[in-house]
Formats: structure tokens, C-alpha cells, sequence
């Protein structure tokens, strides 16, 4: 029991790091696409080990399998979301490149 | 331990709020409110009310700030009243000018103090008034459903939430008289990007499904008809945005039916047993449960149809020409 | 109080019907108009006829209707509104022959005709009024029927005046409403004739009653055109003829003077308003005002506005009788009623003939009027002599009586009033006469209407004559039973009866 | 409350017009507007064969899915409900006639705004609803469709103009009603019941109350253009089409009016105090002398209508320092409360009647010349007298000259003054009628002037001009029932818990 | 203090601030934005309130209300929106400009 929580504990605070990293990051990146790095991939980590930490907490094996579940869900969606504000970004800044350089 | 978890909450949500008003930009406030909106469904989790943080989470932060964000696109994103405040301090047109506008935002600031003093007094003060906890709790078996908010919405309550469904097709209606245009027209076709519709069309069938199980949990538990809608109608907004737009490719006469049909039947139910003697959206106990379930179906059903359209539609607006001016 | 008869309701619709029939009628359809008009007419003298003769029967004859509790709209027959409704509707009557020839060919006539029977309507209402709401609903009702009549001409000149007629009127019967409801929320519902109501109230609520009376007399005197309320009534002369002559010598000025013999007589009483010294101020009002329209009219070029301003001393006599107290008095205000009104009328159709006919609408220009047009002039200076209050003719008669009364009354100044304002009247009058009659005329006019033989249209011509006779009749049988009067003589003795 | 008749009318009076407004949906624009109006005569009729119901029986109640109060929701209607529906039926029967002739006759340009059908099927649903609703979240919800759909119609025309009157008077709608239901909020937190008819019984005074009144008030105040908020119904208003403007004037501001009578007359009677009474009579009497004179000041006959507006809901809120007992006052008789009572409900029925006709007529003015330039009346007199006379009999009305509506509105108006020894506003009521005079004649001289250049004139439809007509003879009319009426609106729950809580509460209001 | 004494103090302010926003704030979307706030406040009193007279579970009837309420005021707040963006798009305008 001791050593679950204790499991438990380090996993939240890991995940937590993650956390706090990857918003540093958004704050403190000075363009879009570190910050986008900082967000989805410090932060879904994170959750990562959230997740990981909750599931191992909860007894319940179904429990467990929805919070795997949405760390899943929302993996899938931040890349994908990542993929497409850094596309849009890209389509937004070649023209401009190419009118005004610098 | 739990009451510092409230309270943090609570400056959390108040800051934010704040902010969303306050903020520079226009995208910040929308971003903001996206924050806000979450932070309340938090608050209602803490007070325990699942259902309306699933509502707030799903309708008012997520399809609303879906809403805000696509408007975003049309307003020019820098402009804010402090910018405009800065402008003018650097050039003042005259002295009188921001004088004029300063007295009365003090005035209202003055009496918006003043008010917000009486309005914690009276909260603060209320007296217990008891709920209807009790009451509620004693006509539960009869009502068909085992969740007492489901029992409130569809069946204690049906009037209201009849109407409900009705101020959403209103809503619908009421954008397409702000087009100013003539009715239905078909939503266009969205960006097509291969990595996006993949995932939408992966998504589709989950969100389906965690609608029609929110659906049917509805009758125990937290969910029911507008939790569901607002997943159907999330798969409705991604499929308009995977460029399917699903109500163009539907003949006219079904996307109608499909959008009133949760109004109408509902009405159409109460209507018939009020012919047999019965009260408007009167139950008998022994079918309460099933008639419900159906009501509900439908219901969420037509809200799910009415989000998309909504959604559809707003969206639609700006690629449509300048209409001409009619004469009154 | 009970619906004993729907004849009072009769009266009314035999000129509010036509009125409203006309308005549906096309503008074309002028034969047909004239006949509705005149059998509006001549029902309703016809009908006034028959109720009169049932009253002096001793019948009853009472139309209620109950709007809410305490407001009841009820037309209620009495002999001071039968004199009334008679002077009125045989004028009316008259007045409609003159309107058809003077409008001949014009514009609208259509709402000429329609608003002109409205006018009526409201008139006789005001007539036969039982409570104080009715009176004041007819007497609303006057002021917008009568406007489009003031207006009638269309040029901006009629707009405007309509404009000042209005703001006088809407401000009267706004100030008279506040009265209406003020004399309800203190007395309760008043009849015409209950005077023990006022007279119970008088011992608390005295202030009240007294700052009521003078609300009313406010409200009553624009219409009254008493000074300093007057103004509207030269400035609305820009009306045709028949309107200035039917309304604002008879039906409108009269429904304020009428107003004020109700107030006075049927509402406070005699007795009450003599006690609370109410009357006092209004001898004064009506008297100063009888002189300043006298001085005012001396100055006059304009044909109308010299007989307007006439009016408004005029009919300050009947304030004036009102506010002296005893019989004699009020029975030379109540005929003055019916005398002034004949012998103005006769006045404005004269007028209106000689523009009509001649295009002449100033006094400089009447020179000769006289021999071209001698039955209308005739007529006119039958007017002027009454006016002035030569004997035999109807003004002399109330002139006398309300010159007798005052002396009962002791009242010796108002007899200098009368006396000053008779010269005053001989001054601008006489003249016009002299010019008529004894000038040359200054060069040839030549008549603007095809008349045949006559000196102008038939329907111009015999409406002069009969009221000029009117006014000579009344005068000279003065003293036969069923003269004007005879029957004011009697309702004047009532009130003090009572 | 519960053992009342019961009745299936107030179900159908909510639920048919709705239903129709859905069916509507499926046809095309033609159909549509066939539908709409076959549904407009339908509600229309309905609502009056309601009103004679409950003239016969009194009140009846509905109760909906069999639940009572307070879990479930009532639908009660009482005389105050029956009248108000009864006028609704008329006013909104006759606007739809008039909307049929009017879009039909502009099909071949603008499409015939097919549009207009449900979204005022539903606005018709919502008043109706309001009227009978007896909950007060119930009351929220009518509201926000009455609210939704009279500003969707407000923006049908697609101009600029309309829609951006149209978003102001939305977030007014909007803001108003939410703060109405903050004091519902309160007022359910401290008494557990939102039934209005338990509340009388449960709540108390005290700040919460006081602040939830507050609110309530101010929310509704909002939604009815009472003075200070007043802003957004002039352009709301006179930017709209001639039907819908008509409907907004007429229909929709009386919803929040009527609430608030409830209210403060039904619920509110414990916590009422002196002073907010002339606090709200202040705000009307503003309302009155500021709206008469922007409408004297306006330009064209719309903007001129519409400023009315405000002068003449000025008077309905002059009726609540009337309801409640004036300091040194004897609580023994309420004979005040009568009239003040009687003053109101025919304030909203006359203007109803009068400002509808105005609008229909403003609206084939536009329709005839292309425009509504104050000095258009100068060249129609003579072409459209019936339409001249509209105008002329419900200015009459407005102003309150004998025998209209108008007239007694402030007839009654005034005696409830005198009675309560508030005579204070004496002066602010003949004044209003005295401005009203003003623009009111400003606009009808001119018909009585000679047309200077004529203009280029579209013959319009005989059906709108006698809808118009008949409209604003509507507003003399009803002044026959009168002593009916008043006895009838007395038998209504409002007033006697009125009349009671004065009783009661005679030195509650001596502060 | 309990917790739905903290919320229930939170919601008198979000509603004022809301208010005041309403008033306030020039572009359209935070007027908007600002209705939402205040409705929140709102909902967040309902809910308090069933907090506070929860017995097994918390009172049903504010949450009905308040899901019936939060709807309501999207549906309001989505046609606002759209009316705003109709605006914009005909005249480019993203204030009331003869406000204040």
C-alpha cells in the first residue's frame, strides 16, 4: 500500500513538473512554434503522468481504463491541433517572407 | 483543506473574468473566456452539480467560445477599448473630450461599487429557504427516471424545458433573421486538410457514442438530452469543418424535420395525452421512463441539429455578398 | 338615475350619423351630401321641437350610460340645455343653407360638411349634458371637430391659426380635466342641478371647492374667450364665413359661456358660489374684458376680426350676468345666449356674403356696400343697432335686463360697463354702417357670382334675412310667452328657487 | 390555489401557436405565410374564446404535467391574464391581417419576408405564456422567447440600421433578464418555491428580499424601456418593418409591464416601501415629459412613434406609487388602488390599440411615398383619408381626449392620484397629454395643408389602410365594457392580494 | 465559512462585474462576453442555494433550472453574435458608436 501511494505521489509531482515546464514555456518561448512545442508536448506529458498517478490511485480497473482513455483522447487532440495552428502559421507567414523580407 | 481549494477557485474564476473584460486583445478575452468557462464547470463540480458543469463545459464554454473564436476571424484581432484608451493619451483631441468620458465611468464605476456592496449583503444574508430537495425526493419514484435532475428537466419541469427547446430553434430562426436572408441556405465547404478529417472522421463514432451513453446514463445519473446534443452537435461542427457539410447533402424536408422534431414530438406527445384528459406533458408513471427516453432522444437529437446549423451559419455569414438594402 | 328614454341619444346621432355618412361619401357626391346634411338638420330641429314640447308636458327624458363606477356618461334634458339645443340646432339649420351656397364649387367639402355636423353633435352634447364628465367629453370633442374647420382653407396662414387654436383649446380642456376629476375625487359624481352636494362640502372642504371653482372658470373661459384667454379667437377668423359664423359666434364661444352658467347655477349654485365670494372675481374678469374687446375692435380693418373681437366682448355679457347675482341678471346673461348668437350670426353671413360676392374683406373697402346689397346690409345694420342695444332689437333686451339686475344688486359700476361698452359698440360699428349706406362706392365692382336678379346667391341671401328677422323678432315680442326671454326669465327663477 | 377549475386552454394557448410556427417551417415561403396567418386567426381566436371562458367560469388553472406546486409549474389565468390574452388576440389578429397584405404586396422585392411567420407565432407563444405563467424561472424562460424573438423580427429587414438597433436592443433584453433572475435566484434561495402564488405566503421582508425586488425591478425595467433604459427601443422601434414595429410597441413591452404588476402587487407587497414607489413614479414622470419631447423633436413619423412609446409607458410605471400606501395615509381604505389599477390596464390596452394603428399607418405611409418624412401627411390627406383618420384617432387616444382609452387611462389615472393624496403628479400627467397634443397635431395639420409638389404615390392595398382603422377605433371601443371590465379585472388574484397587503401592511409603507 | 457560502459570495460579483462589463466594455464581443459573465454569476447562486439544501443529494431543481438557464442565455448569446458579426461585416463597425 505504502509504496503505491508513494508511486502515486512521485508520478503526480513528475507530471506536475511537466506541467509547470511546459507553460513556462509558453509564457517565456519567444515564437509560435517552440511555443507550441512547450505546450503540447511538456503538457501531454505531463498529463501523462497524471493520468498515470490517478489510475494507479483509483482500485477500480474500469477507472483506470477512462482515465488512460482521455489522456488518449486528449493526446490525439493536441496533436492534431498542434499540427494544425503550426500549419496555418506556415501558410500565413510564406507570402509574407516573400513580400517583405526581414 | 477544501475551503482553500473553493477559495482559490473562486478568485480564480473572478479573476478571470476580469480579465476576459479587461484584456488587450480581443483573442486573449476569447481565450480567456474559454478559461472562465472552465473554472465555473470546475465551481460546479465542487458544489456538485455534474450536470450543469457537463452543460457549462460542453454549451457555454465549448460551443459558445467555439462561436467566439470563429468570430474572431472577422474582427480585427488587435483592437481593444486600451488600445484605444492609449491612442488616445498619446494624441488627446482635447482635454474635455476624456474629461467627459471620464466623469461618467466614475459615476458608473462609483455605483457599480455601491451596488456590488448591497448585492453581497442580500447574498450573504439570505435566509434558508429550504430547497425543494424534499419534495423532489418524494415524487421520485413516480416520475419514471432515478435521477432527480432528469425528473426535473422532462418530466417536474418539462414546461420549461419544452420551451427551452424552443428558444434554441428560435435561436436558429432568429440568426437566419439576422442574415437577413432567405432561409437555408447551405453551409459551405470548410478547409480540406487529410490529417483533420482523418481524425474527425476517427472521432465521429466515439463522440457518438459517449453521446448516446451520456443519452441513456441520463436517467441515473449526471447527463441526459442537452450533454448528448452538444456531443452530437460537436460531431455535426467537425464534420462541417472536415468540409462535410451534413445538412447540405440532407433533402430540405428531412434537415427540417430533424430540427424540430424534438420540439414537436414533445408537444405533440403532451398534446395527446391532454386529449385523453390529462395535463399538458402528463405521464402516466408506468411509461414515464420509456416515453422519456424517447423525448429525450429526439430532443437531443434536434439540439444537436440546431448547434451545427447555428454554428454552420454564423460561419456562413461573412462569405455571403453584401445584401442589398431593402426599403421598409 | 335611470335610462327613461333614448330621444336625448336621437338628438345627438340625427347630426352625428349624417356627419359620419358624409365622411364616407365621395367628394363628387354633393347632391346627395346636401340632403343628408339638411335632413340632419331638420330632423334634429324637428326632434329638439318634440322634446321640448314633451318637457313643458312634464316628461322626462334621461339616457344613462355607466363607463365605470361613479363615471357615467348622461345626456339628461333640462330647460337651460333645451334653450341651448334649440339655439343651436335651428342655427345649425340655418347655417347649413348658408355653408352649401358659400362652399359652392370650393375644396374638401366633403370634410367641410362631415366635421361641420360633428361640430354640432358635440354642441347639442354639450347642450344636453346631465353630469360634468359628459360635459367635458362634448366639450373635448368641440375642439376636435371644430379644428379641421379652422384649418379648412389649408394655406399656412389657417395652419398656423389652427396651430394657436389648438395650444389655447388642448391647454383649456387639460386644465378643465384636472377640475373634472378634482370636483369627482371631492364631491363624487355631480348631476347638473344637484347643488346640495357642493353646498354639503362647503363647511371643510372650502379652499378645495375654491381653487376648483377657478380651475374650471380657467378651463371654461378659453373657450368663453374671456381676457386674458382670448387671443385664439380673432386669429381662427381665417376660417370660411359659415364657420366663423355658426361656431365661433355661437357654438364654441357659447360652450364656454354655457359652461359657466352650469358652473355657476347647476354645479356650486347661486347660493354657494355667492357665499364663498367667488363670483366677485369673475364680475371683474368679464367686465374688463367686455371694454378691452370694445377698444380692441375699434382698431380692426378686417372685417372679421373687428365682428371677432366684438365677440369677445360680447359674450363676456353672459359671464358678466352670471356673476351678479339675482333674477333679472341671470336671465339677461341666459338670453344674451340666444340674442348675441342670432344677432352675430346675422353679422358673419353678412360678412361672408359681401366677400363672397365682392371679394371685399376689409371695412376701408365697403364703401357703398349698401346699395348693391341691400337685404344683407339690411339685415347687418338690424345687427348692429341690437348690438349696440337700440330698442326694440334682442340686444337691447338683455342689455336692459342685465342693466336692471345689476342695479338690484347694487352694482352700480357694471352699469357704467354696459353704458361705455354701448358707445364703444355705437364706435365701431356705426361706421361701417356709415360706409355702407352713405358713402360712394370708389369704383365699380363687379359681383364675382352669378346671381340672376337677386344681389348675390339665393343660398347666401335668405340665411341673412331670416336670422336679421330672428333678431328683430326677439326683440320686439319680448314679451310674449315663449320668447328667448320668457324662458330664460323662468329657468333664472328656478335657480334661485332652488 | 390548486383546487380551481381547470381548463386545457392555457396548455393550447402556449403550445398551438408554437406548434404551427413549427409546421410553418416545412413550406416554402408562400406556404409559409399561408400557415402563418391560417395560425395567427387560429391564436387569435382561441385566445378570445379563452377570455369568454374564464368570464364565465373565473379563474382557471392548468396544471402542467400533473405536478403542483412547487416542483411543478402552473398555468393559471385570472381575469388580469384573460384581458391581457383577450388583447393580444385583437391587436395581433389585426397586425397579422395587415402583415399578409403588407408582405404580399412587397413579395415581388424583398422575398415577403417569410421569415415573419414563425418568428412571430413564437413571439405570440411567449406573451401568451407570460401571461399565464404563475412561475417565476417559468417567467424567465417566456421572456427570453418573447425577448429572442421580438428582436429577430426587429432585424428582419436587413438593414443596417435595424440590426444595429436591433443587437442593442438584445443585450439590453439580455441584461435585463438577467437580472431579473438573480432576484429570482434570491427569492428561490430564501423561500425554496418559486410559485407566485406560495410566495405570497412565505416571503419575507428583509434585505434579501429588498435587493431581489431590486433587481427584479431593475431587469424589468430594462425590458420595458422605463426611463433611464430607455435607449434602445426608439431605434429598436423605428428602424423596424410596419408590422413588426407595431407588434414591438404594442405586445412586447406590455410583457415585462405585466410582470412587474404581478409582482409588485401579488408578491411584493411586504417589501414594498414608500419611497420605491416614487423612486419608479419619478422615472415614468421623466419618461413622460422626455419622451414627449423627443417625440416632438423628431423629423420623421416613425422616430416619432416610437419616442411616444417611451412618454407612454412613462404612464404605466406613474401607476406604482399608487399602489402602495402613501405615509399619513389611513390603511382602512385603499380606495385609491382601484383607479391606479384601472389606469394601468387601460393604459396598455389603449396604447396597444393606438400605438399599433399608428405604426400600421406609418407604415403605408412609407409603403405610398417611399418615405416617412414628418411633412409626408401634407400630400395624403386627400389620398388616403382613412389612413389620415387612423392617425388621427389614435393620436386622440394618445393625447387622452374623451371618450378614447387614453382618456381614461388618465382619467382613472388622476383620481387614483387625488385619492392617495399623491397629487404631485397631477401636473406631470396634463403636461404629458399636453406635449403629446403637440407632435400629435404637428403630424395632423399637416394633413389639413395644401399639398405643395406632389410626389411620386404607390397605391397601396385597401386591407392595411382598414386594418389600421379599425385598430385605432379599437382604442375608443374599449372603452364601452368599461364598468364590465373593471369589475371583472377586480375578481383577479393581483388585485386582491393588492388591496390585502395594503390593509395589512399599512405602517410598512409609513417609512 | 461553507462552501456555498464562498460561491454564493463569487456570484454577486460575477454578476456585477458582468454588469458592469455589459455597460462598459465597447466591442461587441465583450458585451457579449459580459452577458455570459453575468449569467454566470447567476447560475452560480442557483447552484449554491442546492448546495446548501442538499440532503442526500444536492436540490435538483436549481440545476434544472440553471442547465434550462445556461441554454437559454447561449441561444441568446449565439444570435448576438451573429447580429455583431452581420454588423461588422455591413459596416465594419465593432462598437456602438454613438455610445457614450
Amino acid at each position: 500500500m505504502m509504496i503505491k501511494e508513494v508511486i502515486t505521489v512521485i508520478l503526480l509531482l513528475v507530471g506536475c513538473f511537466f506541467f509547470l515546464a511546459g507553460t513556462l514555456g509558453v509564457l517565456r518561448f519567444p515564437d509560435l512554434f517552440s511555443r507550441l512545442h512547450a505546450l503540447t508536448k511538456a503538457d501531454n506529458l505531463g498529463l501523462g503522468f497524471i493520468a498515470a498517478g490517478m489510475a494507479l490511485h483509483i482500485a477500480s480497473p474500469w477507472a483506470a481504463l477512462k482515465i488512460i482513455s482521455i489522456w488518449l483522447f486528449t493526446l490525439l487532440a493536441s496533436s492534431t491541433t498542434c499540427y494544425l495552428i503550426a500549419r496555418f502559421q506556415k501558410e500565413q507567414d510564406q507570402p509574407k517572407n516573400g513580400k517583405e523580407p526581414g | 483543506m477544501s475551503v482553500l481549494i473553493d477559495l482559490l477557485l473562486a478568485i480564480l474564476t473572478v479573476y478571470l473574468a476580469l480579465q476576459c473584460l479587461l484584456a488587450q486583445r480581443l483573442s486573449q478575452s476569447v481565450f480567456l473566456f474559454f478559461a472562465f468557462g472552465l473554472a465555473l464547470a470546475l465551481a460546479w463540480v465542487r458544489l456538485g452539480a455534474v450536470d450543469v458543469a457537463i452543460t457549462e463545459a460542453a454549451i457555454a464554454a465549448g460551443f459558445m467560445g467555439v462561436l467566439f473564436l470563429d468570430a474572431l476571424r472577422d474582427f480585427s484581432p488587435a483592437v481593444s477599448e486600451n488600445q484605444e484608451d492609449l491612442k488616445a493619451v498619446q494624441n488627446p483631441p482635447s482635454k474635455n473630450a476624456t474629461k467627459s468620458l471620464l466623469l461618467p465611468r466614475l459615476a458608473l464605476g462609483l455605483g457599480l461599487g455601491l451596488f456590488l456592496l448591497i448585492a453581497l449583503e442580500a447574498v450573504w444574508k439570505t435566509p434558508d429557504g429550504g430547497g425543494l430537495t424534499a419534495a423532489a425526493v418524494a415524487l421520485l419514484p413516480e416520475s419514471g427516471v432515478e435521477h432527480p435532475v432528469t425528473a426535473v428537466l422532462l418530466n417536474f419541469r418539462a414546461y420549461d424545458t419544452w420551451l427551452e427547446i424552443g428558444v434554441i430553434l428560435l435561436g436558429l430562426l432568429a440568426i437566419y433573421a439576422a442574415g437577413g436572408i432567405n432561409l437555408y441556405r447551405k453551409p459551405g465547404v470548410a478547409a480540406k486538410d487529410p490529417l483533420l478529417r482523418q481524425v474527425i472522421l476517427f472521432s465521429t463514432p466515439v463522440l457518438f457514442l459517449f453521446g448516446a451513453f451520456l443519452l441513456y446514463f441520463g436517467k441515473t445519473g449526471p447527463g441526459g438530452a442537452f450533454q448528448a446534443a452538444v456531443l452530437w452537435g460537436a460531431i455535426g461542427i467537425m464534420l462541417h469543418l472536415g468540409g462535410w457539410p451534413v445538412f447540405a447533402v440532407l433533402p430540405r424536408w428531412l434537415g427540417q424535420l430533424i430540427l424540430t422534431l424534438g420540439l414537436g414530438f414533445f408537444l405533440v406527445l403532451g398534446f395527446l395525452f391532454m386529449a385523453r384528459g390529462d395535463a399538458l406533458f402528463e405521464y402516466p408513471p408506468a411509461y414515464a421512463g420509456i416515453l422519456i427516453l424517447i423525448v429525450e432522444t429526439l430532443a437531443a437529437i434536434s439540439i444537436a441539429a440546431a448547434l451545427t446549423t447555428i454554428y454552420a451559419n454564423i460561419n456562413q455569414m461573412q462569405e455571403e455578398p453584401k445584401q442589398n438594402e431593402s426599403t421598409t | 338615475m335611470e335610462t327613461t328614454s333614448l330621444l336625448p341619444l336621437l338628438i345627438l346621432g340625427s347630426s352625428l350619423i349624417p356627419g359620419v355618412l358624409i365622411l364616407l361619401l365621395r367628394e363628387d357626391q354633393s347632391a346627395l351630401r346636401s340632403f343628408l346634411n339638411l335632413f340632419g338638420a331638420v330632423a334634429k330641429v324637428s326632434l329638439i321641437a318634440w322634446v321640448f314640447a314633451g318637457y313643458l308636458r312634464g316628461e322626462e327624458y334621461t339616457f344613462i350610460f355607466r363607463l365605470a363606477p361613479q363615471l357615467t356618461f348622461a345626456l339628461q334634458v333640462d330647460q337651460l340645455g333645451l334653450f341651448f339645443a334649440t339655439l343651436s340646432s335651428v342655427l345649425w339649420l340655418v347655417t347649413t343653407l348658408y355653408a352649401i351656397g358659400y362652399l359652392e364649387g370650393g375644396q374638401h367639402r366633403r370634410r367641410f360638411f362631415a366635421f361641420f355636423s360633428l361640430c354640432i353633435t358635440a354642441s347639442t352634447g354639450i347642450a344636453l349634458s346631465g353630469n360634468v364628465v359628459t360635459f367635458f367629453i362634448f366639450y373635448e370633442f368641440l375642439t376636435l371637430a371644430t379644428y379641421p374647420l379652422v384649418v379648412h382653407l389649408g394655406t399656412d396662414k389657417a395652419v398656423n391659426a389652427g396651430r394657436t387654436y389648438l395650444w389655447y383649446t388642448i391647454g383649456g380642456g387639460t386644465v378643465l380635466f384636472l377640475g373634472v376629476v378634482g370636483l369627482y375625487v371631492l364631491a363624487g359624481p355631480v348631476y347638473f342641478g344637484q347643488t346640495e352636494i357642493i353646498a354639503s362640502l362647503i363647511s371643510e372642504n372650502a379652499p378645495q371647492l375654491t381653487i376648483l371653482f377657478f380651475v374650471f372658470l380657467a378651463g371654461l373661459g378659453v373657450k368663453a374667450a374671456i381676457f386674458p384667454l382670448h387671443s385664439w379667437l380673432p386669429i381662427s377668423m381665417v376660417a370660411p364665413a359659415p364657420v366663423s359664423a355658426l361656431l365661433h359666434a355661437v357654438a364654441v364661444v357659447k360652450a364656454g359661456a354655457f359652461g359657466i352658467i352650469r358652473l355657476v347655477y347647476d354645479v356650486y349654485g347661486i347660493g354657494v358660489a355667492e357665499q364663498m365670494n367667488l363670483l366677485t372675481p369673475l364680475a371683474v374678469l368679464a367686465a374688463f374684458t367686455i371694454l378691452y374687446g370694445s377698444i380692441r375692435a375699434l382698431f380692426q380693418d378686417d372685417f372679421k376680426k373687428r365682428l371677432a373681437y366684438s365677440t369677445v366682448s360680447q359674450v363676456s355679457y353672459i359671464a358678466l350676468g352670471v356673476a351678479i347675482p339675482g333674477v333679472l341678471a341671470s336671465a339677461g346673461a341666459i338670453v344674451h345666449l340666444v340674442h348675441q348668437g342670432i344677432m352675430k350670426i346675422t353679422m358673419f353671413f353678412a360678412a361672408g356674403s359681401v366677400a363672397e360676392t365682392y371679394g371685399h374683406y376689409k371695412i376701408s373697402e365697403l364703401n357703398g356696400i349698401g346699395r348693391r346689397m341691400p337685404l344683407t346690409m339690411g339685415a347687418f345694420t338690424t345687427a348692429v343697432f341690437g348690438m349696440i342695444g337700440l330698442p326694440p332689437i334682442a340686444g337691447f333686451v338683455s342689455k336692459w335686463y342685465l342693466g336692471l339686475g345689476a342695479v338690484e344688486a347694487g352694482s352700480y359700476w357694471v352699469v357704467l360697463v354696459l353704458l361705455g361698452s354701448s358707445a364703444l359698440n355705437a364706435a365701431y360699428f356705426l361706421p361701417i354702417v356709415y360706409r355702407a349706406w352713405f358713402c360712394e362706392p370708389d369704383h365699380e365692382r363687379v359681383s364675382r357670382i352669378r346671381s340672376g336678379r337677386l344681389e348675390t346667391r339665393a343660398l347666401l341671401l335668405i340665411p341673412v334675412v331670416v336670422t336679421g328677422l330672428f333678431s328683430l323678432a326677439a326683440g320686439v315680442f319680448a314679451a310674449l310667452a315663449g320668447s328667448p326671454l320668457s324662458i330664460a326669465r323662468e329657468i333664472a327663477e328656478k335657480f334661485y328657487l332652488l | 390555489m390548486t383546487d380551481l377549475p381547470t381548463s386545457p386552454f392555457p396548455a393550447l394557448l402556449v403550445g398551438l401557436p408554437i406548434l404551427v410556427a413549427t409546421l410553418s417551417l416545412f413550406f416554402r415561403p408562400r406556404g409559409k405565410a399561408v400557415v402563418g396567418l391560417m395560425g395567427c386567426l387560429l391564436t387569435g381566436g382561441l385566445g378570445l374564446i379563452a377570455l369568454v371562458e374564464v368570464m364565465q367560469q373565473g379563474t382557471v388553472i392548468h396544471i402542467l404535467g400533473g405536478w403542483d406546486p412547487p416542483l411543478g409549474i402552473l398555468l393559471r389565468m385570472d381575469s388580469l391574464a384573460a384581458v391581457f390574452i383577450g388583447m393580444t388576440a385583437v391587436v395581433g389578429v389585426f397586425i397579422s391581417l395587415y402583415a399578409w397584405w403588407f408582405f404580399r404586396a412587397r413579395e415581388a422585392t424583398n422575398g415577403g419576408f417569410p421569415l415573419f411567420w414563425p418568428l412571430w407565432l413564437f413571439l405570440w407563444a411567449g406573451l401568451n405564456g407570460l401571461f399565464l405563467s404563475n412561475d417565476l424561472f417559468n417567467l424567465f424562460v417566456t421572456i427570453e422567447v418573447i425577448g429572442m424573438s421580438a428582436v429577430a423580427l426587429a432585424v428582419l429587414s436587413g438593414k443596417t440600421a435595424a440590426q444595429i438597433a436591433g443587437l442593442r436592443y438584445l443585450l439590453a433584453a439580455i441584461t435585463g433578464s438577467m437580472a431579473y433572475l438573480f432576484g429570482v435566484a434570491l427569492i428561490y434561495g430564501s423561500t425554496g418555491t418559486l410559485d407566485l402564488g406560495l410566495l405570497r405566503q412565505v416571503l419575507e421582508p428583509g434585505a434579501t428580499t429588498t435587493f431581489a425586488l431590486l433587481v427584479i425591478t431593475l431587469g424589468l425595467m430594462i425590458k420595458m424601456a422605463g426611463f433611464p433604459f430607455h435607449f434602445w427601443l426608439p431605434p429598436a422601434h423605428s428602424s423596424a418593418l410596419a408590422p413588426v414595429s407595431a407588434l414591438l410597441s404594442a405586445l412586447v413591452v406590455k410583457g415585462a409591464f405585466y410582470i412587474l404588476l404581478r409582482l409588485w402587487m401579488e408578491v411584493f407587497g411586504v417589501s414594498i416601501t414608500f419611497s420605491a414607489g416614487q423612486l419608479i413614479g419619478l422615472a415614468g414622470a421623466i419618461a413622460v415629459i422626455w419622451g414627449s419631447w423627443q417625440a416632438f423633436m423628431q423629423t420623421s413619423l416613425k422616430l416619432i412613434v416610437a419616442h411616444s412609446s417611451v412618454a407612454q409607458l412613462g404612464y404605466l410605471l406613474m401607476i406604482f406609487p399608487l399602489l402602495i400606501l402613501a405615509p399619513g395615509v389611513a390603511a382602512g381604505s385603499a380606495d385609491w388602488l382601484s383607479p391606479a389599477w384601472t389606469a394601468g390596464v387601460y393604459q396598455v390596452m389603449a396604447h396597444a390599440f393606438a400605438k399599433a394603428s399608428f405604426f400600421l399607418s406609418a407604415g403605408i405611409i412609407i409603403m405610398a411615398l417611399g418615405h416617412d418624412h414628418k411633412g409626408s401627411l401634407r400630400d395624403l390627406a386627400s389620398r388616403m383619408p382613412m389612413t389620415v383618420m387612423a392617425i388621427g384617432i389614435a393620436g386622440v387616444s394618445l393625447i387622452g381626449l374623451p371618450p378614447s382609452g387614453g382618456f381614461f387611462a388618465k382619467w382613472m389615472l388622476l383620481k387614483g392620484i387625488f385619492l392617495s393624496g399623491q397629487w404631485w403628479w397631477a401636473p406631470v400627467v396634463l403636461a404629458g397629454s399636453f406635449l403629446t397634443a403637440g407632435y400629435v397635431f404637428m403630424l395632423l395639420r399637416l394633413a389639413f395643408a395644401t399639398a405643395r409638389e406632389k410626389e411620386p404615390f404607390r397605391p397601396v392595398p385597401k386591407g392595411l389602410e382598414v386594418c389600421a382603422l379599425l385598430l385605432a377605433l379599437g382604442s375608443f371601443l374599449i372603452v364601452l365594457p368599461a364598468e364590465y371590465l373593471i369589475q371583472f379585472l377586480e375578481s383577479s388574484e393581483a388585485f386582491g392580494s393588492g388591496i390585502q397587503s395594503i390593509m395589512e401592511g399599512g405602517t410598512y409603507g409609513n417609512d | 465559512m461553507e462552501t456555498y457560502q464562498i460561491y454564493i459570495l463569487t456570484s454577486a460579483v460575477l454578476f456585477v462585474i458582468g454588469m458592469g462589463g455589459v455597460f462598459m466594455a465597447r466591442h461587441f464581443i465583450k458585451k457579449i462576453i459580459a452577458t455570459i459573465i453575468m449569467g454566470g454569476g447567476v447560475f452560480l447562486c442557483f447552484v449554491s442555494f442546492a448546495q446548501r439544501d442538499a440532503l442526500t443529494f444536492a436540490d435538483p431543481v436549481p440545476h434544472a433550472l440553471v442547465i434550462t438557464g445556461i441554454v437559454v442565455a447561449v441561444a441568446s448569446a449565439a444570435f448576438a453574435l451573429a447580429l455583431a458579426r452581420r454588423i461588422y461585416q455591413l459596416t465594419g463597425e465593432e462598437s456602438f458608436t454613438n455610445d457614450k
